[in-house]
């Protein structure tokens, strides 16, 4: 019996290791990301680096400036959102309420495989189908904010299908039942009682698919044309933060490198920020 | 070929670009690359001809070796990009393929070098469409090594080198050369951290590098200006693409004269 | 005598091979209180759902005979559900407000069936309330979400919320089974004056509830009626034996 | 309100068809460009510049899913089992474990293979050079946070009259959560494992600058490495192999819809209660 | 006279701030069965958990006073809770078979104490299931999924797994609740023969139940005690007014 007090307090605290291995991760990574970019920030000024609109990295007078880089992912995100969250809420809700069964046993691991598909297919495809397209409607090379958004609205359609049909599927039945026992349709039951009970499992989603939208390499920087330029219209192209880093890293040497992981640093910024809101929005609902 | 034209580049740092704007003169007084911010960039050559293939307004620029039909070079001032022209210096857009190591080379890689740089070598290079950097380069006897060399650098040196790796590892059964195709600065800080053997690079060695390291070219790669299949035009002037790719010219008629 | 509101013939139900109930006859008169008692699985909630026709919703149930409200079959071709829905309304044993505001709690009902006057709805949200006991205790929160307040007071914003559709039948499937006593003893007190307006239909495990609120009872056992009379008739002097052994606690 | 035509129904429809559509759309492209150029010699287990084979990649694609899979699941599923059996709900630790574990989920993959580089890679660092050790380490980091959110999903989700009944009997918490919770939660933390291989087998961003990108059948962890998505980014690169990449799309695709297929299948037997 | 096996003195509880037991002194004697009867939320699962210090889970939760088993305080420091959890099995409101075969549930609080012997454990399930008056309808069937048998099956199932601890007491919150009348005449009996070995104390809503099956009822009241006594005198001749009250169907 003494022998099992100590199986079970020896295994609690084996436990609790593998639970801070995270911790111990993300501040690995913290570290060695901040290290290697948090002195070229201050070296360079902070209102240089994050607000200046040249980015001329190899001239002889070197500018690092990723305004550009910072407008040109919140543009494309932004257009990822209004691309993908609509179609990926209406999915998520015809999952949940309107499927046939028969349609939900291929379709669920469908949208499944959707997430399992490597960036740089989305990328070629969207090279080779939306480009073109995009090109004959809105004129110019058809790599633009337009067609790297719509990329990216398909490429968070996984994510925000997955956890909005989860927190859809998780509000009681009760609720339903009780809208139906009033007269409302099934449509009005869904959408005005069950759908916004599930506010906040939604915005989550939402929230972790514009993790992804921002965080997205592969794909986008075969299409959006990557110009280092803020961008005039829709139909420019602009460069977002993470394809600045994966287009010149492997290219990069001294100072240029180091700007490229300072560009890391702001990335690594901008997604912890995201996640306090995350976090605020998930606390909120805990207190509901 | 009229309307706009759509400016396809590499991005900054890359070999092919550097060499590109250098020899086209896109540049200021200070040598620095003044290529039009309004360029596309993609960071392949593969990138570069699938939307130059596509776009009939497109002009863009490849590493000869991948040039296939899927998209047209045209002359420059005349001269077709051909092995022959660029070794006879009558065809300008060329570059070195850069390899580099730190001080202590390993026997094996040393061999492995030796084979590179060796009349077998350089036929290597030959047969795969790029430029000889040693007419004359002594023939290439086994040393009978055995081990592994660890090769780390550009994707564009990457396909030959693997041609390399093979010819030599059937001549040298024991040894296994190891290819990482991540960029040049990769390849070079792994040779100067000793991740690598052998570093490859489609540019110049920067200051830092050339100072830590050992260096030397392995091959000439000519530098292919492409445009669409359906573009009539079939000769460009060095001027007009330096003005093309300054965004001085920005419409296909005044390009072509 | 009071009219015939529901009128049941034969009904069989159905959940997929399983025969929930079987021939049931019952008529169910205007406004009284009519009460269903029966141990636990006996079917009170299965026929109950059949009366508005909610049990559409479970898949693999199939209904036979007949259900007529006001003499019209229900579960005719084309039948208006929805209407049927909003003329038979219904509280859970479970309070199930909707996670929004008291008052939108109340104006769903009207809101659904088309009224959207801001006035009209203010005094429907009012007198819902009021009929359903709970006015004073919320006139001053309508706003509080309704999911915030105690369980009792939950189940009374339910039943207010039914009572705002207007409905002429108000079915109840063990509406007190989830609160303490005191939250009961108002909703019995709720029931005895509901049912001035409303025919109310109640499933209850508690037989001295059923005797105390209700004028009549039916008595199920396994899919069956077992008896179906006056309350005082079934608690004082039960035709049936079973009836007897169950009400006298000798099962159940 | 029941008249008329019904918006909601045919935007869903309309979304669903959309979305069922694309990856349809998606799929057909890369059968069209890749199933033409597949030929057998591009299964050899020798990877040559002629046939560009993709079995060496297609053997560290399974050793890394494989190994990476043994180190995170057990890390994932006891952080499982901190989060949900033992920490108490107001317990400091446990936010501090939540933002640690949703900001890894969140940070994007070329950071990670920055990461990567400078810490594993680097001989500054670890220095275990360009590696399949290198690329296993960072892709356990990236799966982590899939693991540990799916398992306390899972563990939550069991009912606690389970470890009641179990704690009743005089069993431990040890005893209880490895023979009563775990083998209810399964299901779920399987979910969370498909998720993780699927998130293994696309990634290219992260791999890319730590486990290399060489062609060859690896000799041994040390030694650099391509998944086939790495493989299928290489190929690409240069414009010399593009159909070989499609080629190498059509085979993951295969083997992702046969991953996805195993789980279900898998899933569907602990479902039924393993006998 | 029969042993006292369980003696409750000043026991005070405590959920948070929230005191859910007030000063509860009792003796719970040997080898009869105890019923707990009183309105929901009056302390009765909570008072039941103390036996067995499932308490300890819930977080918050705070006990003054004595209980001492056999004369030991139970909560005194050091205390062996998992072979306390032995001695003093539980069955729960709602079945809860481990979704693992029956043979398997039967053996798991065995196998948990250490015995691992195939044969002995075959013995031990037969024995157990037999006590259980289950063995009949599952013998057949021993690697079947427990979750695959009827609620009432599954309730006895839950029964005999208990029984397989060789406990000398068994807490029963409200065990057929959740059963049809046939099952929970099956479970009655079964109560009734466990008495011969086991000392019972069962929580129930149903106060036929507890007047059927017990020899010693009390009847709780927002957390005190109102009266403990023999079941016959409390059902014919309370002396507290609100047990008579209550009994008699006067509120709850
Ligand atoms: N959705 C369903 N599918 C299959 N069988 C069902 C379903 N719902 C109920 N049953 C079965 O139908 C019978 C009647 O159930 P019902 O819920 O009507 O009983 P009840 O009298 O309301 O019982 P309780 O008092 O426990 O609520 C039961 O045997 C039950 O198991
Ligand atoms: N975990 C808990 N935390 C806080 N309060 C609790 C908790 N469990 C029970 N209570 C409260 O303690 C009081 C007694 O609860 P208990 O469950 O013991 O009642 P009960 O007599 O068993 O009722 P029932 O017949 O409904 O099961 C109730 O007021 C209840 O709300
Ligand atoms: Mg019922
Ligand atoms: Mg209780
Ligand atoms: O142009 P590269 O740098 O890829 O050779």
């Amino acid at each position: 019996m003494m022998g099992s007090d100590f199986k079970e307090t020896f295994m609690k605290y084996v436990f609790m290791f593998a639970a801070s291995l995270s911790v111990i991760s993300i501040i690995l990574i913290f570290y060695f990301i901040f290290e290697g970019g948090l002195p070229f920030i201050l070296e360079e000024g902070v209102t240089n680096f994050i607000f200046g609109t040249e980015w001329r990295p190899t001239a002889s007078n070197p500018k690092f400036g990723i305004l550009p880089m910072i407008v040109g992912s919140i543009i494309v995100t932004l257009g990822a959102v209004i691309v993908g969250v609509p179609v990926g809420i209406m999915t998520s809700i015809f999952m949940a309420h309107f499927c046939p069964p028969n349609l939900y046993r291929f379709a669920k691991p469908a949208i499944n495989m959707m997430a399992a598909i490597p960036s740089i297919v989305y990328g070629f495809f969207a090279l080779q189908v939306f480009v073109p397209i995009s090109r004959n409607l809105l004129g110019g090379t058809g790599m633009n904010i337009v067609t790297a958004s719509v990329l990216l609205g398909i490429m968070i359609l996984p994510t925000i299908i997955g956890l909005s049909e989860s927190s859809i599927r998780a509000i009681p039945r009760s609720y339903y039942e009780a809208s139906v026992g009033l007269g409302a349709t099934h449509e009005r039951s869904v959408m005005n009682v069950v759908v916004p009970a599930a506010k906040s499992g939604i915005i989550s989603a939402v929230i972790l698919g514009i993790g992804r939208a921002i965080g997205e390499t592969m794909a986008v920087i075969l299409v959006t044309g990557n110009q280092p330029v803020i961008p005039s219209g829709l139909n420019q192209g602009v460069r977002t933060l993470t394809t600045n880093i994966v287009l010149e890293m492997g290219y990069a040497s001294g100072r240029h490198q180091e700007a490229l992981i300072a560009t890391a640093v702001v990335l690594f910024i901008f997604i912890l920020i995201i996640n306090a809101v995350f976090m605020y929005i998930k606390s909120r609902e805990g207190n509901d | 070929q009229e309307g706009a034209i759509s400016v396809i580049s590499r991005e900054d740092g890359s070999g092919t670009r550097g060499a590109f704007v250098e020899i086209v003169g896109v540049v200021d007084e200070n040598d620095d690359d003044m290529t039009t911010q309004s360029a596309a960039i993609q960071n392949s050559t593969n990138g570069v001809m699938q939307t130059v293939g596509q776009d009939a307004q497109a002009i863009g620029y490849i590493s000869l070796g991948s040039l296939d039909d899927s998209v047209k070079a045209v002359t420059v001032d005349g001269v077709e990009a051909t092995a022959e022209n660029i070794a006879s210096e009558d065809y300008p857009i060329a570059r070195p393929f850069n390899v580099a190591w730190s001080g202590d080379l390993s026997e094996v890689a040393q061999d492995f070098l030796n084979f590179i740089n060796s009349a077998e070598g350089q036929a290597v290079v030959v047969e795969e469409g790029y430029i000889s950097v040693d007419e004359e380069a002594p023939a290439y006897e086994a040393a009978g090594v055995e081990g592994t060399v660890e090769v780390v650098g550009s994707t564009s040196v990457s396909p030959v080198m693997e041609k390399l790796a093979e010819e030599y590892q059937a001549l040298n059964e024991g040894v296994t050369v190891n290819i990482t195709a991540n960029g040049s600065s990769a390849g070079m800080a792994a040779a100067q951290d000793g991740t690598a053997d052998i570093g490859m690079a489609s540019r110049a060695l920067d200051e830092d590098e050339a100072g830590a390291l050992e260096h030397q070219a392995i091959a000439l790669d000519g530098i292919a200006v492409i445009v669409n299949n359906d573009n009539p035009a079939t000769d460009l002037s060095l001027d007009a693409i330096r003005s093309i790719f300054l965004g001085e010219i920005t419409e296909w008629e005044e390009a072509v004269k | 005598m009071a009219n015939t509101k529901f009128k049941i013939q034969d009904l069989d139900f159905y959940y997929g091979d399983f025969q929930a109930l079987k021939g049931i006859n019952m008529d169910i008169e205007e406004k009284l209180v009519t009460a269903f008692i029966g141990p636990s699985g006996c079917g009170k909630s299965t026929f109950l759902k059949t009366l508005n026709r909610m049990q559409d919703l479970t898949p693999g149930a199939k209904v036979d005979g007949l259900i007529a409200l006001d003499g019209e079959d229900i579960y005719q071709k084309d039948y208006n559900v929805n209407l049927l829905r909003k003329r038979v309304g219904m509280v859970f044993q479970h309070p199930n407000p909707f996670p929004k505001s008291i008052y939108d709690n109340i104006a769903y009902g009207p809101r659904t069936h088309g009224i959207s006057d801001k006035h009209e709805l203010d005094n429907i949200v009012e007198t819902s309330l009021k009929s359903a006991a709970i006015w004073d205790e919320v006139k001053d929160k309508l706003n509080r979400n309704a999911t915030e307040i105690s369980g009792g007071q939950q189940q009374r914003i339910c039943i207010a919320r039914a009572i705002a559709n207007e409905p002429e039948v108000l079915l109840m499937d063990e509406p007190t089974s989830a609160l303490d006593p005191i939250s009961t003893g108002k909703i019995e007190e709720l029931i005895d004056d509901l049912k001035e307006t409303y025919t109310v239909v109640i499933v209850t495990h508690n037989m001295q509830q059923a005797a105390r609120i209700s004028d009549k009872t039916a008595f199920f056992l396994t899919g069956e009626v077992v008896e179906f009379d006056e309350t005082e008739k079934i608690f004082s002097n039960p035709s049936d034996e079973r009836t007897d052994d169950y009400i006298s606690g000798r099962f159940g | 309100m029941n008249k008329g035509f019904n918006w909601v129904k045919f935007f869903a429809w309309l979304s669903a068809a959309f979305t069922l559509g694309m990856l349809l759309f998606i799929i057909l492209f890369i059968l069209w460009n890749g199933v033409p150029a597949l030929s057998l010699d591009m299964f050899s287990l020798k990877y040559t510049t002629d046939n560009v084979s993709m079995m060496p990649a297609i053997i560290s694609t399974l050793i890394i899913i494989l190994i990476a899979l043994l180190i995170a699941v057990p890390i994932g599923v006891f952080t499982g089992f901190y989060l949900v059996e033992y920490a108490d709900r107001d317990s400091k630790f446990l936010p501090i474990i939540r933002l640690a574990t949703d900001t890894l989920a969140a940070v994007p993959s070329i950071v990670y293979g920055l990461f990567g580089m400078l810490f594993f890679v680097s001989s500054q660092r670890l220095g275990l050079g360009y590696s399949h050790y290198a690329g296993i380490f960072t892709i356990t980091i990236m799966i982590l946070p899939l693991i540990i959110s799916s398992t306390e999903e899972a563990l939550r989700s069991v009912n606690d009259s389970l470890r009641m009944g179990s704690l009743a009997l005089g069993a431990g918490q040890l005893r209880t959560i490895f023979t009563v919770v775990l083998p209810v939660a399964m299901p779920g933390i399987l979910s969370g494992i498909i998720l993780a291989i699927g998130r293994i087998v696309g990634e290219s961003a992260a791999l890319i600058y730590t486990l290399g990108s060489s062609g060859q059948l690896l000799q041994g962890l040390s030694s650099s490495g391509r998944t086939l998505a790495v493989h299928m980014y290489v190929l690409s690169q240069e414009g010399f192999h593009v159909k070989e990449a499609y080629a190498t799309a059509t085979i993951l695709i295969v083997i992702v819809l046969l991953i996805n297929w195993l789980s279900t299948v898998i899933s569907r037997k602990l479902g039924t209660g393993g006998k």
